[in-house]
């Protein structure tokens, strides 16, 4: 069965030039497809482009080289005025819910605003009381009070707030919704209700997701397949369990097991020493050989590619670990 | 390190070239205006006009009219003045040049010292009436136009209250070379260096208050007070060096341009006979090189400035040495 | 259970800070005992208190209009309204603190060697040259590489790790009996935050401290304390051995809060048990139990007036009306893990 | 809020100018009066007066009266100090004014295109910036001043005559441009990197939609501060410049012309200048304390965001 993707990304990197002639590759030739009603979890400690990618995927940044497929078309190029007609079909979702949202706007304007810029599927402007049902239908829809439109961003807590964010997001009925930490800045019990929230909402829509985030045991609840980045590339790829329980790569192994998790017992002795090198440092071979507790003379050398382990499972490393029992 | 020393000294460069263009520009090259005639002053005579323009060739394109007066700038140095009997222009410049040193670093000592203790007094007294009494000062300080200050200061020192102890010592209106009479040098500039620093001192004490105050909330300072360390230190070691990092760039500017001739107003009203006052007496017979040659003379100290204030930068900011 | 009197025992310790014209409590009525090599995890959610908890202790809180009432003991001194003279010998030589961004905890403009020198030299009296000595083998002992030249870099040149490795190092530089850590691991990397916690874990054993672990993780308490306290908006919900905690909650919202963390081997919940509605600003907390707006156990005697602490178990008690009334929660059991 | 009754009350006793010298003083404040004469205490007085050294050589302006007439006294061409004080007020602040706007104007429009275009444009723009910086701001503007009064300038089919008010407006409008652009465009920079402007690119909004929805809304406060403070330094150049007569221009006044005036009196007559100076002074001040009222009011909701 072959799916088109709805979104591909070939080859992609976004560099930034910095002062000294130093160079920060952010994503480092990653290819990826996004097929339509899966929700793909993008895990990865700080710095490791994750962000970046969500927002090349998107063209909110533009990437330095490579290709970004949405729907099957070229959109790597495609002039602002030409993207804003396919805005509506693929939307973001913030990690700072108070950053996204204009401080000196009302809710109900901020909702209001993609309703307002695009034509409705007929071609024409949206009538104000169509914009009017729509609002309190999206507020429905992510379980806020109608009343709230009078409101100003700041005089709602953070989970409301990211609510809202999302409100926005679906406005427009987006087949793809790429979320960017969206739960991060939240505390647990908070974070749990969102967490639910896009699950039904991908239920209920149809969605596709993108879900970046660095907290694994909320990727892992929320994500089909799981994408583990590291300095601007995958290095393993897969179903979700599959990855998080039997990972093939050494990284994946190390990230697991330093979770801390809710269990009192024996705690785990950490695995990786030292932090992640910087994005700029330039490196030879495999990305991750100088952390690795694994590594052999070839990692240093030779750079390894993303291939297929086994059906759906894939890792960039020489040595994968063998699948438990 | 070496190639952002260059781009720095590049960087300057330009902006040196750019001034000299805008201000060729301002004097030279305004539209509707003969230069001729601003140069060979008022009511000049024919021959004079005439040997104005081809000596200054206004009868050739613009860039070369540039190139000219560049080369009488810095080069042959003999711009002169028409007005003031063919006087030379540049040095007379170096001779103004140390009277208005004299008046520009005794107010920059007494601005920096007032304001970082009125500053950090206020900063240390967040909140009570010390500290808005002394913020309502520096506003005060900041409102005051100098010029009329220095005339107060005048009325009272050397007219209403000359004859009481309290201003019998000052000297009448002028200046006293240094070399000539440290001590008569001195009592010249006391009352010019406070009246040219009252403003200063209100700028720096508010800017270095709201800075430390700022601070106060900052982690680092918690870490500080965290470690046992007394309120003083920790807000004259932590706050107040870090702070200086803000002080110090908007001190080089500021001092930049004074010294290039922006305490005019003050060298006019007491007399000292700086390059500030050269600037005025052309400005009155409206005698263009002079004062094409101090705006000239000061841009290019205030460049210089701002290019040592960047390395100043490097040695206070450890954070700026890498950023570049 | 050591029966020596604990290092730090706090007593209805209350903060309340003046906004618009009122008293409005942000701490109220917390009590701990931490005894000497002990760790113990103060836990809640933001705006819980739990860090204006521990400014309090340090007599850091400088606002105007402040309050704080209640006891803490320090090995029997009481630090509630002692000078800020003698608070000051305290802090840093006694009771050191770090704090959850190495970015910002450190000065930028001094090298973290001249910063970690300062606090040696404010309280003992030492040369330049013996601090630095002091200053490397601790920055050693922490697991800093080539300590004697990183001791000469500034806090940005340095990553994250390092820089919450300096802090410690920093905290632990008079050798403090009491170490209080406030969030020391968020601003990190998961990879970066499990050596951290190893490094604090090992401290008891080779510096002897004792720990005052905030943390809003409940993940982290449960690898490293040895004892927990939740708090839940400004009040004390639960305390006890973290095991006890951990597999037996006595309070509604200990038991929800770790129900609503997704796990991350077991089988996969369809939804996440959330917990409904957001914590209460502290001005307007209702009068009984913070918590029986969102609880779902909530009925007529939680709501005149805050329930106080009931013992449910040995060294464990819950603010809680339930055990009381013979209604206590069923046990959580430890969870069932599927090993990978 | 004291500072801006204070401004509106300066602003009115301006206003009024006309009113008092025709209505209250009955006195003409822009013709020489040397040989006029008014009652004092019934008794027929010379305005110009003979000096009271020993030998009564040369003459000076009568002092304060404390009367409608002639209440701070005469200046050097005997005319009405109090009566000039206004008239003089409304030019300086109509110019203060007018250079306050004109300046955040310009401001505005080099901070926000560098801002928001960036690039080449931002780099051009913030080198000119740099370049019209580097000449001190008094001298930048006595050296537009000396050419622009010596001879009408001609742009295009304006004309600005050598005695126009318009002249010191633009002047200290130009000088001041760095000093403004500069924190605006450092607020466009960071309004354009906020996330909510990236929000907004993401629902698909055009550019001009978020420049005007998202980025001048909040810019809005930026503008609103500056104002204050820049119409403050405008109003000391503006006296600085008209000290040095290259402002406004003879017969019109302002405080700096009259403290000019004053400068030769000061020692006999020091009210012709010190009148003036107060002036500039109380609205200078009144300016300041209201910029930084304004600085703090909408500083407010970003401190309020700290609280953890």
């Amino acid at each position: 069965m072959t799916l088109t993707p709805l979104l591909e990304l070939r080859d992609l990197r976004k560099t930034y030039r910095l002062p000294r002639g130093r160079v920060l590759r952010a994503v480092d030739g990653l290819s990826l497809r996004v097929l339509p009603g899966e929700t793909l979890g993008l895990v990865g400690e700080s710095g490791c482009g994750k962000s970046t990618l969500g927002r090349c995927m998107l063209r909110l940044a533009d990437p330095s080289s490579g290709q970004i497929l949405f729907e099957g078309r070229d959109i790597t190029t495609l002039p602002e005025r030409r993207l804003r007609a396919l805005r509506p079909r693929m939307q973001m979702v913030f990690q700072d819910s108070s950053a996204a949202l204009n401080p000196r706007r009302r809710i109900g304007d901020l909702l209001a605003e993609p309703l307002r810029v695009h034509p409705a599927p007929d071609g024409r402007r949206r009538p104000a009381s169509v914009i009017a049902a729509r609002l309190s239908e999206l507020m429905d829809l992510v379980g806020l009070p109608v009343q709230a439109l009078e409101r100003y961003p700041h005089e709602f807590s953070g989970g409301q707030r990211q609510r809202i964010n999302i409100a926005r997001a679906l406005a427009l009925t987006p087949r793809l919704v790429v979320a960017d930490e969206p739960v991060s800045a939240l505390d647990v019990s908070v974070q749990a209700q969102i967490v639910n929230l896009f699950a039904d909402l991908r239920r209920e829509l149809g969605l596709t997701y993108v879900f970046i985030a660095h907290d694994l045991a909320v990727v892992r609840q929320i994500s089909s397949r799981v994408a583990v980045m590291y300095l601007g590339a995958i290095v393993e790829l897969g179903e979700t369990d599959g990855v998080l329980h039997h990972p093939a790569h050494p990284y994946t192994t190390a990230l697991t097991a330093a979770v801390p998790r809710a269990v009192v017992g024996h705690p785990h002795a950490p695995v990786l020493r030292g932090d992640a090198p910087s994005p700029t440092a330039p490196r030879t071979g495999c990305r991750f050989h100088a952390r690795c507790p694994q590594a052999q003379a070839r990692c240093a050398q030779e750079e390894p590619a993303l291939h297929t382990l086994r059906p759906g499972h894939a890792v960039a490393c020489h040595f994968p670990l063998p699948p438990g029992p | 390190m070496m190639a952002a020393l260059l781009r720095r000294t590049g960087q300057t460069v330009l902006v040196l070239f750019g001034v000299s263009v805008l201000v060729f520009g301002v004097f030279f090259a305004t539209p509707g205006a003969d230069p001729t005639a601003r140069i060979a002053g008022r009511n000049a005579a024919p021959q004079v006009m005439e040997k104005v323009r081809h000596e200054y060739g206004f009868d050739r394109p613009l860039p070369v009219q540039y190139a000219i007066m560049m080369k009488k700038l810095f080069i042959t140095r003999d711009l002169a003045s028409y007005t003031n009997r063919g006087q030379a222009v540049v040095p007379e410049i170096m001779r103004a040049a140390p009277v208005t040193a004299s008046l520009v670093c005794g107010a920059a000592v007494l601005w920096v010292t007032v304001s970082i203790f009125m500053g950090t007094l206020a900063a240390a007294m967040k909140d009570t009436w010390v500290d808005r009494g002394l913020m309502m000062l520096g506003l005060v300080g900041i409102s005051i136009p100098v010029f009329w200050l220095g005339q107060v200061a005048n009325l009272v020192t050397q007219s209403r209250y000359h004859d009481t102890w309290l201003f019998s010592w000052v000297p009448g209106l002028g200046y006293v070379p240094f070399a000539q009479d440290p001590l008569g040098w001195f009592r010249a500039l006391v009352i010019p260096w406070v009246v040219l620093a009252v403003m200063f001192i209100g700028i720096y004490s508010r800017v270095l208050r709201h800075d430390l105050v700022a601070l106060a909330g900052e982690d680092f300072m918690r870490t500080a007070r965290a470690k046992g360390l007394s309120p003083m230190r920790v807000l004259l070691r932590h706050g107040l060096r870090t702070s200086m990092v803000t002080f110090v760039s908007l001190f080089g500017l500021d001092f930049a341009q004074l010294a290039g001739g922006g305490a005019l107003l003050t060298e006019v009203v007491f007399g000292l006979p700086g390059v500030g006052r050269l600037t005025y007496r052309a400005l009155t017979m409206l005698d263009l090189p002079v004062i094409m040659a101090t705006v000239m003379y000061s841009a290019i100290f205030v460049v210089l400035a701002n290019a040592v204030v960047d390395v100043v930068y490097l040695f206070l900011d450890p954070r700026v040495r890498d950023a570049r | 259970m050591p029966a020596d009197p604990p290092l730090l025992a706090v007593r209805d310790l209350c903060v309340s800070f003046p906004a618009r014209g009122r008293m409005v409590p942000i701490v109220e009525h917390v009590s701990l005992d931490l005894h000497a090599g002990e760790i113990v995890g103060l836990v809640g959610e933001s705006g819980s208190g739990k860090s204006v908890t521990a400014m309090a202790l340090m007599g850091l809180i400088d606002s105007p209009g402040v309050r704080v009432t209640g006891s803490a003991l320090f090995r029997g001194r009481e630090l509630v309204g002692m000078p800020q003279r003698q608070l000051r010998r305290l802090r840093g030589r006694d009771i050191a603190m770090i704090f959850q961004d190495p970015m910002t905890a450190f000065t930028p403009v001094y090298t973290i060697g001249w910063q970690i020198d300062e606090q040696i030299r404010a309280h003992e009296k030492l040369s330049r040259h013996a601090a630095r000595a002091r200053t490397v083998k601790l920055l050693a002992d922490m697991g800093v590489p080539d300590p004697a030249h990183m001791a000469q870099r500034y806090p940005h040149q340095l990553s994250g790790g390092l820089r919450q490795r300096a802090m410690i190092a920093m905290a632990l530089s008079c050798s403090p009996a009491l170490l209080i850590a406030d969030e020391p691991t968020t601003a990190l990397d998961v990879t970066v935050q499990a050596q951290i916690l190893e490094l604090l874990r090992r401290l008891r054993g080779t510096h002897g401290a004792s720990i005052l672990l905030i943390t809003h993780d409940m993940g982290v308490v449960a690898q490293t304390c040895a004892r927990t306290l939740v708090l839940y908006s400004g009040r004390m919900a639960e305390t006890g051995p973290t095991e006890a905690v951990f597999d037996r909650p006595g309070h509604p919202y200990t038991a929800a809060l770790l129900d609503a963390i997704p796990p991350l081997y077991g089988p996969r919940p369809d939804r996440l048990p959330a917990i409904d509605g957001i914590p209460p600003q502290p001005a307007d907390r209702p009068a009984g139990c913070a918590f029986a707006p969102r609880c779902g156990h909530a009925h007529e005697t939680c709501l005149p007036a805050p329930p106080p602490p009931v013992p449910i178990g040995p060294g464990q008690q819950a603010a809680c009306v339930l055990p009381a009334e013979g209604t206590p929660l069923p046990p959580r059991g430890p969870m069932t893990e599927c090993t990978a | 809020m004291v500072a801006l009754g204070v401004l509106a009350l300066m602003a009115l006793a301006s206003l009024l100018a006309p009113l008092y010298a025709h209505d209250v003083a009955h006195t003409d404040p822009f013709a020489s009066n040397v040989a006029g004469t008014i009652m004092l205490d019934g008794r027929e007085v010379d305005i110009m007066q003979p000096n009271d050294n020993p030998l009564h050589l040369g003459l000076s302006p009568i002092g304060p009266t404390w009367r409608a007439a002639y209440l701070l006294g005469a200046d050097s061409q005997g005319r009405d100090v109090a009566a000039r004080l206004l008239y003089g007020g409304r030019n300086s602040l109509l110019i203060a004014a007018g250079a306050a706007v004109l300046c955040l104007l310009l401001a505005g429009v080099a901070g926000i295109a560098a801002g928001f275009l960036g690039g080449v444009v931002d780099t051009l723009l913030s080198r000119l910036m740099d370049i019209m910086w580097a000449v001190p701001v008094y001298l930048f503007a006595i050296s537009l001043s000396i050419v622009m009064v010596s001879q009408s300038v001609r742009l295009g089919p304006f004309v600005l005559h050598a005695d126009s008010l318009l002249i010191p407006v633009f002047i200290i409008a130009l000088v001041y441009v760095p000093y403004a652009a500069r924190p605006i465009r450092g607020r466009v920079l960071a309004l354009r990197q906020a996330e909510f402007v990236t929000a907004a690119r993401g629902l698909g909004v055009p550019v001009w939609r978020i420049m005007l929805r998202d980025i001048l809304p909040n810019l809005a406060t930026t503008l609103v501060m500056l104002g204050p403070l820049v119409m403050a330094l405008a109003l000391l150049a503006e006296s600085a410049l008209s000290f040095l007569s290259l402002g406004v221009q003879a017969p019109q006044a302002s405080w700096g012309t009259i403290i000019q005036d004053g400068e030769g009196l000061i020692y006999t007559r020091p009210m012709v200048a010190i009148a003036p100076g107060l002036a500039i002074v109380i609205v200078v001040l009144a300016l300041n304390i209201l910029g930084d009222g304004l600085r703090d009011a909408l500083d407010v909701r970003d401190s309020g965001r700290r609280a953890s």
